[in-house]
C-alpha cells in the first residue's frame, strides 16, 4: 500500500488531484481511498488531502501520518508548512517549483528522495491558468509508478469533459519534465 | 387504503388493540360523543315566528342545527351545548333560551 | 324587502349542507374558531387533505379513538403544519404523476392557530409559501394561546389582558400591536391572501372557494372569536365578529396578485372601537384615554389599508 | 455483481437512494451531509428519477415534510447531521409513533457546543429513545447496501417504523473508495413498491395523529415499543435476503476473531475496520484479542451480543458520545444494564474516545487494550485526553 499526502491551497484543487488518482486506481482494478483533511478551510488557506492505493482491499480508516509520498502543489508552501513531517525515510517529496533541487533541499533541510518540476509554468502554457493539480499528477506518476498514465484518461474526461485533453497533455509534460534530484 | 383495518372495538382497552399509529378509520366518529350534557340552557323554537332563513344553522358552532322535513331549522339537543348564539342571532326572535332543568 | 335583501336573508340556505366536521367535537360553548373551521371546510368541499397544527381545533377534534374530521387528516406537531402540508402536497403530486393514486386534484390545506402561524409556526409557513406549494394555509386567529390557557401571542391586540400579558398596575396588558401576517404573506408574493370572519359566512366561504381555485399557495387569515379567552358571554360570539369588522379593528379584504380589495361595506366613518372593546373582559381595565389611543391606532391602520387598496397595483 | 467503481461515499448514499424509486426527498443541507443533499438534488433536477425534491427551510421542516409525504403513501427520504438531527428531535418520536416508514441518512457529527463539525456519535445518541430503527455503517459499501435495505425494513407491514442509517461524517461521507452498485433491475426485484397501511387520500379518509388521554397513552407506548422490538425479526430477514441476492452477508452484530478472544473491542460505525487491523497485529503478537461490531443499535440486539461475547474476560467499549454526569458512554451503559445479572459476564471497560473528529489509529486501539488490562474498576475514562 502506498500513502500519499498532498499539500495545496484551498481552491487549487488538491482534493481534485486526490479524487482523480483514487478514481483512476479503482478503475484499474486496484483499491484506493481519496479524502480531504476534513476542515473548514477557505480559498487560499493551506490545505491537505490524502490518497491510499493498494492491490488489496484497504481497511484502515484513520488519517495518514507517515506518508510514502508528499506532493506540494504550491511553491510558496515550501518553508511555510512542514511538508516533510512524517515522510518515511525512504519516501519521496515531489515539489512544484522553479527553483533548483539544491535550493529546495536547503530550504527544507531535507536529504531524502526529491523530485522537482515547474508545474506552474507547464500549467500556464498548457491550461492557461496556474492550477497545478492535474499537472502534478504527472510528476506523481513519474516518481511513484503507482499507475500508468493511461489510467488517468477516463477520470479526467469524466471530470473535465472537453478540457481533459489539455489536462492530459499538461500531465504528460510534467511526467517528462519532472526531475529526480541527485541524492544529497 | 384502510383495507387491512382490524375489527375496531369502540374503545381499545389492551395495548395490542391500539391501531398502528393510533389511526382512526371512522371519519366523524366523534359523533358518538354527545355534547348535549354540557348545556345549562336550551334553545326553544317558536315556529310561529320562524321564517326558515337558516341563520341559526349557519352560525351554530356545533353543526347541530339542521333543516327538518317541514323546512324548520331544529337543534339536535343531543349535541347542543347551549351557547345561545342561535337565539342571539335569530333576528325574527323565534328562538329563546330556557334554563335546562333536570 | 327587495330581492337583493331577500337573497341575503336566505343565503345561509344555499351553502353546502354537508358537514365536514362532525358534532360531538369538544370545543367550548359558543366557539367562534370551530365555527370558522366548520365554514371553511364547507367552502372547501370534498377532495382535500388537512394538515393541522397542535391547538384548540386539534385537541377538540381528535381524542383517540375518535375523530370529528370527515376529510383525511394529519396532525404532527405545533409549529409545523405548513411543513407537514408541504410534504402532503409533494407526496400527492408525486404519487399522482407516477399513477399510484387517482388522477384528480386533491387540495392540501394546512390549519394553525395564531401561535402556530404568527409565532412558532412562522418559519415553516414562510418556507412553504416561498416554495410555492399548491396549498391553502388557514390561520384561525383567536388572538392568544387559548389551548394552553390564554397566554399572549404576537397576534394578541394592543392592551388586551392575557395570562402572560396581564392588566397590571405597571403594565396594563399587551404592550405591542398585532403582527400583520397577511401582509407578510403578501410580501411572499402569495397569489391569494385574504382575511375573513365567521360572522360573515358567505364572504368566508367565497374566499375559501377562490383560494381553492388558485394553483399554488394561498393564505386566509380568519378572525376567530373566543368567548372563553376574551372573557365574554358565549352568545355574543357572532356579534363580536361583526363589531370587529365594523369598527375597522379587523377589516375584511383580499389581495389578489398584490392587488388589495376591501370585501366589506366601506363606512363613511368607522364605528367607535369602544363598541367592540367594551363587551370583552380582556379589555375591562382600559381607561377612556386607553380607548382613545386604541382608536387612534385603528384609524391609522385603516388609513394605511385604504391607501393600499387605492395605490397597490397587481404584480 | 457489477464492477467496482470509485465514488465519494456521500454521493454513493444519494445514488443508492435513487435506486429505490423514492417519491419525495426533503433535505436541508448541513456539513458533512451536504454532498448527499447536493447529489440528491442533481439526480432529481436531471430527471434521472421521478421524485419531488422539497428544499425545506430547516431540518425541523424536512422531517415534518417527510412525515406528511410518508402519510400519503409516498416513499420518502431525508438526510441530516448533528445540529440538524437535534432540530428534528421533537418530531422523531412522532414519526415513529405514527408508524411512518421514513428513511434517513445521518452523517454522524459532534453536537455543539462548542461548535465542531467532525465525526462522533453525539448526534444520534440523544435520539436513541425516539423509537427509530437505528443502523450503523462501517464502510461505503455498507452505506449503499443498508440505505436500500432500510426502505425494505421500514416499510415491511410487520414493522412500519422509520429507520436511520448512520454514516460517520467525513470519515465515510467524504471518502472516495471502491464501491459496487446493484443494478436498477436488481433493486426493483429486492425492493418492491411500498404498500402503505393507510394513506391520506379522500378516497378513504383516515385521521392520523390523534392525541391520547392518560387512559390509553400507556397502551400506545407499549404497542410502539413492542413494534420496535419485533422489527428485529424483519431486520434479520431482510439482511439474509440481501445476502442471498447480492452475496454480501450482514448480521445485527458482527464479530472478527472473537471466538476464543479473552479481550474484545466493541465498536460501532467506521472505526470497526481500523480496529480489525489492530486485532490482527495483536493476534500476531500472540494476544487473544477480538472484535465485536454493533450494526444495529435500536432495537438493541441483546441476544446476539451475548452470543458474540461469550467466554470473553474483558469487553472494551468504544463510546463516541458522552452522557454528561451519567454512568458512562451510552453504548457501555446500555450493555452494562443488559448484562447486569449475567453470571460470568466480562468486565466492561468504557472508553470515551474519537470525539469531535479526534482520529483513532491502530496504535490507539492497541494502547486502549493495554490500558484496559491495568484498569481495575468499570468506571468510564476519556482515552487520549491531555491531562
Amino acid at each position: 500500500m502506498i500513502e500519499i499526502r498532498w499539500h495545496g491551497r484551498g481552491g487549487q484543487g488538491a482534493v481534485t488531484s486526490v479524487e482523480m488518482l483514487a478514481l483512476a486506481a479503482i478503475e484499474e482494478g486496484k483499491y484506493a481511498q481519496g479524502f480531504p483533511a476534513f476542515g473548514p478551510e477557505r480559498r487560499g488557506a493551506p490545505v491537505m488531502a490524502f490518497n491510499r492505493v493498494s492491490d488489496k482491499p484497504i481497511k484502515i480508516r484513520s488519517g495518514i501520518y507517515r506518508p510514502d509520498v508528499v506532493v506540494v502543489l504550491d511553491p510558496s508552501l515550501v518553508g511555510l508548512v512542514p511538508v516533510t513531517d512524517g515522510l518515511k525515510p525512504e519516501g519521496t517529496l515531489i515539489v512544484n517549483t522553479s527553483k533548483t533541487a539544491a535550493e529546495i533541499r536547503k530550504a527544507l533541510n531535507y536529504k531524502g528522495k526529491l523530485v522537482t518540476v515547474d508545474a506552474t509554468h507547464i500549467a500556464r502554457e498548457e491550461l492557461g491558468v496556474p492550477i497545478t493539480n492535474t499537472t502534478m499528477l504527472g510528476a506523481v506518476l513519474k516518481a511513484t509508478s503507482v499507475l500508468k498514465m493511461d489510467a488517468m484518461k477516463s477520470p479526467l474526461e469524466h471530470r473535465f469533459g472537453r478540457g481533459a485533453a489539455r489536462n492530459m497533455s499538461a500531465m504528460k509534460r510534467a511526467y517528462n519534465e519532472a526531475k529526480p534530484a541527485k541524492a544529497a | 387504503m384502510a383495507k387491512k383495518k382490524t375489527e375496531q372495538k369502540k374503545w381499545p382497552e389492551k395495548w395490542h388493540e391500539v391501531t398502528p399509529g393510533c389511526m382512526v378509520f371512522e371519519p366523524g366518529n366523534a359523533a358518538n360523543y354527545k355534547t348535549g350534557s354540557w348545556k345549562a340552557q336550551r334553545p326553544i323554537l317558536d315556529k310561529q315566528k320562524c321564517i326558515k332563513c337558516g341563520i341559526c344553522y349557519i352560525f351554530c358552532p356545533e353543526a347541530c342545527i339542521q333543516e327538518d322535513a317541514e323546512g324548520f331549522f331544529v337543534a339536535d339537543l343531543g349535541y347542543c351545548k347551549g351557547c345561545g348564539i342561535c337565539a342571539h342571532e335569530c333576528w325574527p326572535g323565534a328562538i329563546s333560551m330556557a334554563e335546562e332543568v333536570e | 324587502m327587495n330581492t337583493v335583501q331577500n337573497f341575503e336573508i336566505f343565503a345561509p340556505k344555499l351553502v353546502d349542507r354537508k358537514e365536514y366536521f362532525s358534532a360531538g367535537h369538544r370545543a367550548c360553548q359558543g366557539c367562534g374558531e370551530v365555527l370558522a373551521l366548520r365554514l371553511l371546510l364547507k367552502g372547501l368541499g370534498d377532495d382535500v387533505v388537512v394538515a393541522n397544527a397542535t391547538g384548540c381545533m386539534e385537541i377538540v377534534s381528535s381524542a383517540y379513538p375518535q375523530t370529528a374530521w370527515l376529510n383525511p387528516y394529519i396532525h404532527v406537531a405545533f409549529e409545523n403544519a405548513a411543513a407537514v402540508g408541504s410534504g402532503v402536497e409533494a407526496g400527492l403530486k408525486a404519487l399522482r404523476r407516477k399513477k399510484k393514486i387517482a388522477d384528480r386534484d386533491v387540495k392540501t390545506i394546512a390549519i394553525a392557530g395564531d401561535g402556530g402561524t404568527a409565532d412558532i409556526g412562522l418559519q415553516a409557513l414562510s418556507g412553504a409559501m416561498e416554495r410555492g406549494h399548491d396549498m391553502i394555509f388557514f390561520c384561525l386567529d383567536n388572538e392568544a394561546y387559548m389551548n394552553t390557557g390564554i397566554q399572549r401571542s404576537s397576534a394578541t391586540p394592543f392592551m388586551a389582558a392575557t395570562t402572560t400579558s396581564p392588566a397590571g398596575i405597571a403594565i396594563p396588558g399587551q404592550r405591542t400591536g398585532k403582527k400583520n401576517v397577511p401582509e407578510i404573506m403578501v410580501a411572499h408574493k402569495v397569489p391569494y391572501v385574504a382575511t375573513a370572519c365567521p360572522s360573515y359566512p358567505i364572504d368566508l366561504i367565497n374566499k375559501v372557494k377562490k383560494a381553492k381555485a388558485v394553483k399554488g399557495p394561498a393564505y386566509i387569515h380568519i378572525f376567530s372569536m373566543c368567548p372563553t379567552g376574551w372573557r365574554c358571554a358565549s352568545e355574543i360570539t357572532i356579534k363580536l365578529g361583526r363589531l370587529v369588522v365594523e369598527t375597522g379593528v379587523f377589516p375584511l379584504y383580499e389581495v389578489e396578485n398584490g392587488k388589495y380589495r376591501l370585501t366589506m361595506e366601506v363606512p363613511e366613518k368607522l364605528r367607535p372601537v369602544g363598541d367592540y372593546l367594551k363587551p370583552q373582559g380582556r379589555f375591562r381595565h382600559l381607561k377612556p384615554s386607553d380607548i382613545e389611543t386604541i382608536q387612534e391606532r385603528v384609524n391609522r391602520e385603516w388609513e394605511i389599508l385604504l391607501n393600499k387598496v387605492e395605490c397597490m397595483q397587481p404584480w | 455483481m457489477g464492477k467496482r467503481i470509485g465514488m465519494e461515499v456521500g454521493i454513493a448514499a444519494a445514488e443508492a437512494v435513487a435506486l429505490c424509486n423514492i417519491d419525495v426527498a426533503a433535505v436541508y443541507p448541513i456539513t458533512p451531509q451536504s454532498h448527499i443533499a447536493e447529489h440528491m438534488a442533481d439526480i432529481i433536477h436531471d430527471g434521472r428519477i421521478d421524485a419531488e425534491f422539497i428544499t425545506v427551510e430547516s431540518e425541523h421542516s424536512s422531517i415534518s415534510a417527510c412525515a406528511g409525504a410518508s402519510a400519503t403513501g409516498a416513499r420518502v427520504y431525508t438526510a441530516t447531521s448533528s445540529q440538524g438531527l437535534m432540530l428534528m428531535h421533537e418530531i422523531l418520536p412522532i414519526v415513529s409513533a405514527m408508524r411512518l416508514p421514513v428513511v434517513m441518512g445521518n452523517a454522524n457529527r459532534a453536537v455543539s457546543g462548542p461548535l465542531n463539525i467532525w465525526n462522533d456519535h453525539g448526534d444520534i445518541m440523544p435520539q436513541r429513545d425516539s423509537g427509530w430503527i437505528c443502523l450503523f455503517t462501517e464502510n461505503g459499501q455498507e452505506v449503499i447496501d443498508l440505505s436500500i435495505m432500510a426502505f425494505k425494513i421500514a416499510e415491511d407491514p410487520e414493522v412500519m417504523l422509520p429507520c436511520v442509517v448512520n454514516i460517520d461524517g467525513f470519515q465515510l461521507t467524504h471518502m472516495i473508495e471502491p464501491l459496487e452498485f446493484p443494478t436498477q433491475a436488481q433493486v426493483n426485484k429486492f425492493l418492491p413498491d411500498r404498500k402503505p397501511y393507510a394513506t391520506l387520500h379522500p378516497d378513504n379518509p383516515v385521521t392520523m395523529g390523534c392525541f391520547n388521554m392518560p387512559d390509553i397513552f400507556t397502551e400506545t407506548m407499549k404497542a410502539k415499543d413492542t413494534a420496535l422490538w419485533n422489527s428485529k425479526k424483519t431486520i434479520v430477514k431482510v439482511f439474509s435476503e440481501w445476502g442471498k441476492q447480492f452475496g454480501r452477508k450482514y448480521n445485527v452484530v458482527e464479530t472478527y476473531k472473537a471466538k476464543d478472544a479473552e479481550t474484545l473491542i466493541l465498536t460501532m460505525g467506521s472505526m470497526g475496520e481500523t480496529a480489525s487491523i489492530a486485532v490482527d497485529e495483536m493476534r500476531k503478537a500472540g494476544r487473544k484479542v477480538g472484535l465485536v461490531k454493533l450494526r444495529l443499535w435500536r432495537p438493541f440486539p441483546v441476544e446476539e451480543l451475548r452470543a458474540a461475547i461469550k467466554g470473553a474476560k474483558t469487553l472494551i467499549v468504544m463510546d463516541r458520545a458522552i452522557s454528561f454526569g451519567g454512568a458512562g458512554g451510552p453504548v457501555a451503559t446500555e450493555i452494562k444494564s443488559f448484562l447486569f445479572h449475567d453470571k460470568g459476564r466480562p468486565r466492561i471497560v468504557d472508553f470515551l474516545m474519537g470525539l469531535g473528529g479526534r482520529d483513532v489509529t491502530v496504535e490507539d486501539f492497541i494502547a486502549m487494550v493495554e490500558r484496559a488490562k491495568k484498569k481495575k474498576d468499570e468506571t468510564y475514562e476519556y482515552y487520549g485526553v491531555r491531562e
